[in-house]
């Protein structure tokens, strides 16, 4: 499971998309959207993609991770659209058959993605719009 | 020779346009084709072409699908 | 939310306990009864606690990663008695400002509450039973 | 004086009961009330004494609760 989708995404779907008897460790990370960035209180967020280029990426990342970490398994979910406050925007879960394999994984596909992967941020405030890019 | 110029965020906002076709000189490349079109300078763009990230100093080719990937904001 | 319990982990309440708006980053760690340990079958486990000492244990825990990663908050919720194989026996929630914070006091937690949490795990077998240690 | 010792695990199993009330004389400490037990010498037991871990050197008090802390599983 590596995709962008428009609708708010089931945390509990993304987790089960790693799940096997075999691993004993599941990682889930959540991007939530906040409600102040750089001082200024964030009233909403809208996502945009480069989608079949990002898809792509998200699946050069999926492969270097399997590469890496053998035995883990991996899915992603990130918003496109409007993603209101406390909704997560990202969701990555990695399922290993040992924790330290799904920290590390999970940690690598987070940082490659917002390095890599063709997707752009706008906040909306109570005074006008920006686009946001993630610091290196 | 034509390309397809795709845009997106603060680009496609300054543009008025997620998309356009452009009639280009042989030769042209990533790069020159940004400042041909009179795109922002300063703006720290990375280059797309045909969904693979490529050097600006690229010389594009007929039918090339580019893209002007402004700072990145995932996740 | 520190706390242990017979009944299985509803995982969505524990990350639930450490959300806020403020909060950029959730990360949810589940650890999983597996089918198989050490090359045998496991069908079932079965998990112990010396209860008041491993609460008070949590509590010191969460005191650390409260001083280390200051603006974090923690849950854990981790199962007594019988484990069914694929549930978590813990889900461990940690919701931070920014990932990095996150992905250190989660891996921190667990680490620590597999050294130092007076519980004991034991698995079943087609044929017997053993009481498994953390390898250290 | 007295303790009260509480078992876990393989402890408990091998012991037949999770608690029991035990005369000890003074100066016993955590290490050697498990010796007179006669708990297995080979099993690496940490203790515990009023739920604070300790070391086996320590003296007993009336009414304390000791606990032998078999190898740990949790997680």
């Amino acid at each position: 499971m590596l995709r962008f989708q428009a609708d708010a995404v089931e945390v509990a779907a993304v987790e089960a998309a790693v799940t096997s008897p075999t691993h004993g460790a599941i990682l889930v990370f959540s991007g939530v959207a906040r409600d102040h960035n750089l001082g200024k209180g964030v009233t909403g967020l809208h996502y945009e993609a480069y989608e079949p280029m990002a898809v792509a990426e998200l699946a050069r990342i999926a492969a270097e991770v399997a590469e890496r970490w053998p035995d883990t398994r991996l899915a992603i979910v990130h918003r496109v659209g409007a993603v209101a406050i406390g909704e997560p925007s990202v969701v990555i879960a990695v399922g290993s058959p040992h924790r330290v394999a799904a920290y590390e994984a999970s940690r690598y596909a987070i940082d490659e993605l917002k390095a890599r992967v063709p997707v752009w941020k706008r906040e909306t405030y109570a005074d006008g719009t920006a686009w946001i890019a993630n610091r290196s | 020779m034509t390309v397809v110029i795709r845009y997106f965020a603060n680009l496609r906002e300054l543009r008025g346009t997620p998309e356009e076709s452009r009639e280009i000189s042989p030769g042209s490349t990533a790069a020159s084709l940004y400042r041909d079109l009179g795109l922002p300078a300063a703006l720290p763009v990375a280059f797309a072409v045909n969904q693979e990230r490529v050097a600006g100093t690229t010389v594009l080719c007929d039918g090339d699908e580019v893209v002007f990937l402004p700072p990145l904001g995932g996740g």
